[in-house]
């Protein structure tokens, strides 16, 4: 009973401290971007504020149950992706994330987002799922290849051990293999994250937002809280498998370790962010017929090298 | 209770809201007015998938009747109201204005107005092509150029203001020169520096923009139009100087100061976007040339406006009967302006062209055929399509 | 089309191409840690141009009434109206503007003859739309003295006058100033020729 | 010099034009409305290559639409104004088109139609919605006997804030 | 059930501090809409932003005058806003037809077909007073007087009346329908 107490505790701890720390991403990137615009920006929690705003909203249109179930499917499956993500020395299911299987949860939020969009039946919601389903297509390869290269220099599929393994030989990017293996994540994580240039799916000036153009009021809201969730779930897996994640036993308290290690691992996730922001904040946006060619071009190519050094 | 499909269209089709598929392949696509890159511009698109089978322009929605308008009073008092036709440049519609009734009545400009008015146009040029920068870098998803264009548009912006008392609607240029002199010295140095500032930061803008191998990707090839079907469809400005026609009002009809400064006309054979935006990025390139030279020139002495005891009297000015035609180089093409004079206080009749009015209707319905829905604000923002000279 | 009957000074082809690259973009970080060009307003102030066109001044004593501003508005939004100030008729009729049709071309200024009519650079007019508020966007311009003296105390742009209460009954208009002042007056009638002073107003007329 | 030369070129083939220089750069015809097509025809041919519009102007007095077709030469750097008068009765007003000739001008006769009744046949899109509502079309608001402030009080039973009583120009 | 009620200063906070903008710029001034969002005057410092989708946004700005067949889209537009939502009016030209006072085919009287909070002065108003209008707003959210949105909903058959006066019963539909039978090159059946 109290073993189960405690993991519950637990759960919602983590899925506390990554909601937060995922507003505060979305804040530091609407920052940082407007900092390369030469311009203030809006202050930090601002996305926080935006989401009580959707959350109060008087009135909220819906199309059905496909409409507000996708949503939640979407939240859900982010929630479930964290879980299985080792955040420092706590984690619910860290034993059994393996790297499939959270890539996995990570991608298919973009589906529960487009069951909802589809049913709404816009024609930029239609257009947007188009873009959004290809995308997803073209990131499989290079994502795939990246995995097969981690999993063929590690020789193991779960992230903890994975993790436990870069604490004795030094973090992934420092081995070749594996270096191209996270170049090639980086432009994936682009595309999941929504930044140029393969903000495609959402397109403001082509398609007014995509999937999302319907969603307004509590939807939005929850998407809103889906999003910073997905910033935080991804950006930690990815320091977790490439940047050497965080595992630190020098303090004699384990809460002062925890602490620590949590705080090692914001650093590194907001390396990752800042290059997503960088590069988002430079290039135009690119059409999807050409995203796809170039994600099934340079990013596999690189990936593939990668997998095939790590396997030599 | 569970009803049938069928059932469903029927009742839909009696209520008059048969809004299903258009046939099997394609659908129906409302792009505008409320979208972000038609500025109140409708365009109905026949859709298959992501190409685009036909495209309807649909025009209108910033009509007011100028023309009618324009008839209904006086002749000095049109400026106030003409200059609303283009909001990016509004001392386009002035200076035709102007042009047409100094020509019907024959004045000869003082050279200190000839010289005002040629700098003001040219720095509503400047402010127009970085206004155009920044649609266009908004439209491709590089903010960051569009946040830069727009904020150096302000320098712009001040500098007009304390010319002419306003930021937007200037109201400045009036038939027989302009309303009010250059304020001071302080002006004219406040203007060399945005010039050079402006010219300063131009590489910031190829690096982002212009140079980007990305922007290649999007519009090369893009919207390709060649030299027949531009001059039939009465293309002009930048947009037919891409498709390798040298034609440029400022040379091929000289009007005020522009017989005496120097300055190159870019011209590119390939007529898709790229080649419309690189035409364009030169042309900013130049107009700060020109302005470079014109404040070089220094402003001449000598009034600012025709000395004409007729001008006195503003509401019972008249204008003896007859007819002209003037059009200036806008960003966007040949402005034009046709004014018909009955020998009263008032025109008979203004005919204001503006070459969206070519670019906007034709031109883009026939180039937006079998292009991708990403490449139609593309193509928008490159033929620089400006509704209100359409909708008038 | 003969081409060398042209001499245009044709710009070569090698200045205006560019060469695609997929480093040069990275350039466009360079503004990241300098200072923001941003004014941020509510604690900064712009600097608005001295002759900006903004809202209308009058000098009650040079004004002739002439009726020139009225006619070359293209809003037509100039109305010419007989007051009366404390019991007193004013000889000459006075331009009313109403800014919910006023451009702000000032071409009345432009033709006033005496120069009673100037502007002053304040721009800022906010309301709610409610009837009693929007009472503000009609009425008679005060002296610009006046205006620069509230312009001293408020140095923010605003409109100088707070409130305008309009009595439709007995046609009494007093602005609130805002550094507290009432001015109070009655509108007699409207157009060029003066009242006449027996007949009850129209209620068809009635007007603020 | 070059203007009359250029007119004088024109005026051989087409006899039943009239033509005369303006000034610098500017030319005018007079067509008559039936010949407007083979004038056209051979301005095009002539290097008038662009139209730049179609102007109608109103005269209700002589009972006539003047139409001007606005032409620029590249080659010549010359501006024409090809003249010509219909009646102006709205089932009279009818003109062939010219669109074949400079496909431009199809938007330039839907521009006059809308606002002016002036039918070109032959233009498919003349029916077509253009710049004008639903309920303004087939008003003509352009023509010169269009009561514009009367329309505007019924449409939108409002003219001024507080008084509805001002029914003339003033100016 | 939680009383939500107790939150309500939470939300107008939240709804004062995050005013997404339509992105319909329906008149001239639209022009000033991009320095106002951009670097110069930055108007996301107050967390306002364009939205391209008016189902998420909370403020409309009437940038300048508006013609019937703007007005149509403008309609549909703010009906589609969740509540809710915020009118801005800009310049003259909504308040009394500007200068466009006697013109055929521009509306005079706005408040007769849409709830208008806040109107601005000026042709066109300067950034700065857009800004001051937008201040305006924020405070009447605060004290709870925006309320254009209830106002719409109470005297909806009044707006309907009007609005059906000016375009004609059945207008939506008639939108609509208008172009199919030019997308299918049929002409018009009527």
């Amino acid at each position: 009973m109290v073993v189960v107490v405690e993991t519950a505790l637990k759960a919602v701890l983590i899925l506390l401290y990554a909601t937060f720390v995922g507003f505060m991403f979305m804040g530091i990137i609407r920052i940082v971007t407007a900092r390369i615009h030469r311009r203030v920006g809006p202050p930090i929690y601002q996305p926080i504020l935006d989401t009580i705003k959707l959350l109060s909203k008087k009135s909220n249109i819906t199309h059905g149950l496909i409409y507000d179930f996708g949503i939640i499917y979407a939240l859900g499956a982010t929630i479930l992706a964290l879980m299985f993500i080792p955040l420092g020395s706590i984690g619910i299911l860290r034993m059994y994330g393996d790297l499939i299987l959270i890539t996995f949860l990570l991608e298919i939020p973009m589906l529960g987002i487009m069951f909802a969009a589809m049913s709404s039946g816009n024609p930029w919601a239609g257009l947007g799922s188009q873009r959004a389903l290809l995308t997803l297509l073209a990131i499989q390869v290079p994502l795939g290849f990246a995995i097969v290269a981690l999993a063929e220099s590690y020789g193991t599929f779960s992230t903890y051990q994975i993790v436990m393994a870069q604490q004795s030989m030094g973090w992934s990017i420092i081995h070749l293999p594996l270096l191209l293996a996270a170049v090639a994540y980086d432009l994936v994580l682009q595309a999941m994250f929504g930044k140029e240039p393969f903000d495609i799916m959402i397109a403001p000036g082509e398609i007014s937002l995509g999937p999302m153009v319907e969603f307004g009021g509590k939807h939005m809201g929850i998407l809103q809280i889906q999003h910073a969730i997905a910033l935080f779930a991804e950006t930690l897996f990815f320091s977790n498998i490439f940047l050497g994640g965080a595992v630190i036993t020098s303090f004699a308290s384990p809460v002062l370790n925890t602490l620590a290690s949590l705080g090692v691992l914001l650093i590194k996730q907001i390396a990752v962010l800042m290059i997503a922001i960088f590069m988002g904040a430079i290039f135009p946006r690119f059409t999807i017929d050409q995203a796809a060619r170039f994600y099934w071009k340079w990013p596999t190519i690189i990936a593939a090298t990668g997998a095939i050094l790590a396997a030599l | 209770m569970m009803v049938s499909q069928s059932e469903l269209v029927k009742e839909a089709r009696e209520n008059g809201m048969d809004l299903l598929p258009l046939d099997k392949d394609t659908y129906e696509l409302f792009f505008g007015p409320q979208h972000m890159a038609t500025e109140n511009f409708s365009i109905i698109l026949k859709m298959d998938g992501h190409r685009v089978v036909k495209a309807i322009a649909n025009p209108g929605f910033l009509h007011r009747g100028f023309e009618k308008l324009a008839e209904l009073r006086p002749w000095h008092t049109n400026i106030a109201l003409l200059l609303r036709i283009c909001v990016p440049e509004p001392d386009v519609p002035e200076a035709i204005y102007s042009m047409a009734v100094d020509e019907i009545i024959g004045w000869e400009l003082p050279e200190r107005a000839q010289w005002i008015r040629t700098t003001v146009l040219e720095m509503a040029r400047v402010s127009a092509y970085l206004f155009w920068i920044m649609g266009l870098s908004f439209k491709l998803g590089v903010y960051t150029a569009g946040q830069w264009a727009a904020a150096y548009r302000e320098r712009l912006m001040a500098l007009f203001e304390q010319l002419t008392g306003a930021r937007v609607y200037h109201i400045y240029t009036i038939p027989g020169g302009v309303r009010r002199d250059i304020p001071n010295d302080a002006w004219l140095r406040r203007l060399r520096d945005t010039v050079e500032y402006i010219k300063g930061k131009l590489p910031d803008f190829d690096h982002l923009v212009f140079e980007n191998y990305i922007t290649f990707r999007r519009m090369e090839g893009i919207g390709v139009m060649d030299k027949k079907f531009a001059l039939a469809e009465g293309v002009t400005g930048p947009n037919i100087r891409a498709t390798g026609v040298p034609y440029d009002v400022r040379r091929a009809d000289p009007y005020l100061l522009y017989p005496e400064l120097d300055f190159e006309i870019p011209v590119l054979e390939d007529g898709d976007a790229l080649a419309r935006a690189l035409v364009r990025r030169y042309e900013l390139e130049q107009d700060l040339y020109i302005l470079e030279q014109l404040l070089e020139m220094g402003p001449p002495d000598g009034p600012y406006k025709v000395q004409d005891p007729k001008l006195k009297n503003l509401p019972r000015f008249k204008v003896p009967a007859g007819d002209a035609f003037a059009h200036v180089e806008s960003t966007k093409g040949d402005f034009g302006a046709y004014v018909v004079s009955d020998g009263r206080n008032k025109p008979y009749r203004v005919q204001i062209r503006g070459p969206s009015i070519a670019h906007g209707i034709r031109v883009l319905e026939q180039l937006l055929v079998g292009a991708r829905i990403a490449d139609v604000p593309v193509i928008l923002m490159s033929l620089d399509n400006c509704p209100p000279d359409i909708d008038r | 089309m003969k081409m060398e009957e042209i001499e245009f000074k044709v710009a070569p082809e090698s200045k205006i191409r560019k060469k695609p690259s997929y480093i040069k973009p990275w350039l466009g970080l360079k503004y990241l840690f300098k200072k923001p060009v941003t004014i941020k307003i509510p604690y900064e102030k712009t600097q608005i141009a001295e002759k900006y066109r903004g809202f209308h001044s009058l000098d009650w004593k040079k004004c002739v009434g002439c009726n020139f501003c009225g006619q070359i508005c293209p809003a037509r939004a100039i109305e010419m109206t007989w007051l009366e100030v404390d019991g007193r008729m004013e000889k000459r009729p006075h331009p009313k503007i109403d800014y919910g049709r006023c451009t702000f071309c000032q071409f009345c200024v432009d033709v006033c003859p005496t120069g009673a009519l100037g502007f002053v650079s304040n721009y800022m007019l906010t309301t709610e739309w409610k009837e009693e508020e929007i009472q503000l966007y009609d009425w008679v311009p005060i002296h610009p003295d006046r205006i620069r003296e509230i312009n001293e105390k408020f140095p923010d742009y605003r409109f100088p006058v707070e409130k305008i209460e309009f009595d439709r009954e007995t046609k009494e208009v007093a602005y609130h100033l805002r550094d507290g002042e009432i001015f109070k007056f009655r509108i007699l009638g409207y157009g060029i020729r003066p009242p006449k002073p027996a007949k009850p107003v129209k209620t068809g007329e009635e007007k603020k | 010099m070059r203007e009359q030369a250029i007119i004088d070129g024109i005026l051989t083939e087409a006899p039943y034009a009239e033509g005369k220089v303006r000034r610098e750069r500017r030319v005018e015809f007079k067509v008559p409305a039936d010949r407007i097509r083979d004038f056209l025809k051979l301005l095009r041919e002539k290097g008038f290559e662009l139209m730049l519009q179609i102007t109608v102007v109103d005269w209700p007095k002589d009972g006539e639409y003047e139409l001007v077709y606005q032409m620029w030469s590249i080659e010549h750097r010359t501006h024409a104004m090809v003249r010509t008068r219909i009646p102006r009765e709205l089932d009279k007003a009818r003109m062939p088109t010219v669109r074949d000739i400079y496909p431009v001008a199809e938007t330039y006769e839907r521009d006059a139609h809308d606002f002016f009744g002036v039918y070109f046949e032959g233009n498919e899109k003349m029916e077509m919605p253009w710049i004008l509502d639903d309920t303004e079309q087939g008003l003509f608001p352009y023509r010169k006997d269009f009561d514009m402030l009367a329309y505007v009080k019924k449409k939108y039973m409002i003219l001024d804030r507080f008084d509805e009583n001002k029914d003339n120009y003033v100016i | 059930m939680v009383d939500w009620r107790l939150f309500e200063p939470l939300f107008d906070f939240a709804r004062r501090k995050s005013l997404w903008i339509v992105a319909f710029c329906t008149g001239c001034g639209g022009i000033e809409m991009p320095p106002l969002m951009t670097s110069r005057y930055d108007l996301e410092r107050f967390g306002m932003m364009p939205n391209p989708a008016p189902r998420m946004a909370d403020l409309f700005l009437i940038t300048g005058y508006v013609t019937p067949k703007t007005l149509k889209r403008i309609i549909i537009t703010y009906e589609m806003q969740p509540d809710p939502k915020y009118v801005m009016a800009h310049g003259s030209c909504p308040l009394n037809g500007g200068i466009y006072w006697d013109a055929y085919n521009a509306i005079k009287h706005l408040d007769r077909y849409l709830p208008v909070d806040v109107i601005i002065a000026g042709c066109m108003p300067r950034p700065e007073a857009v800004m001051d209008g937008i201040n305006k707003i924020m405070e009447m959210i605060e004290n709870g007087t925006a309320d254009g949105w209830k106002r719409y909903k109470e005297n909806y058959e009044y707006y309907k009346k009007n609005q059906d006066e000016l375009f004609g019963e059945g207008w939506r539909e008639r939108e609509a329908r208008r172009w199919i039978p030019w997308l299918m090159n049929r002409k018009k059946e009527e």
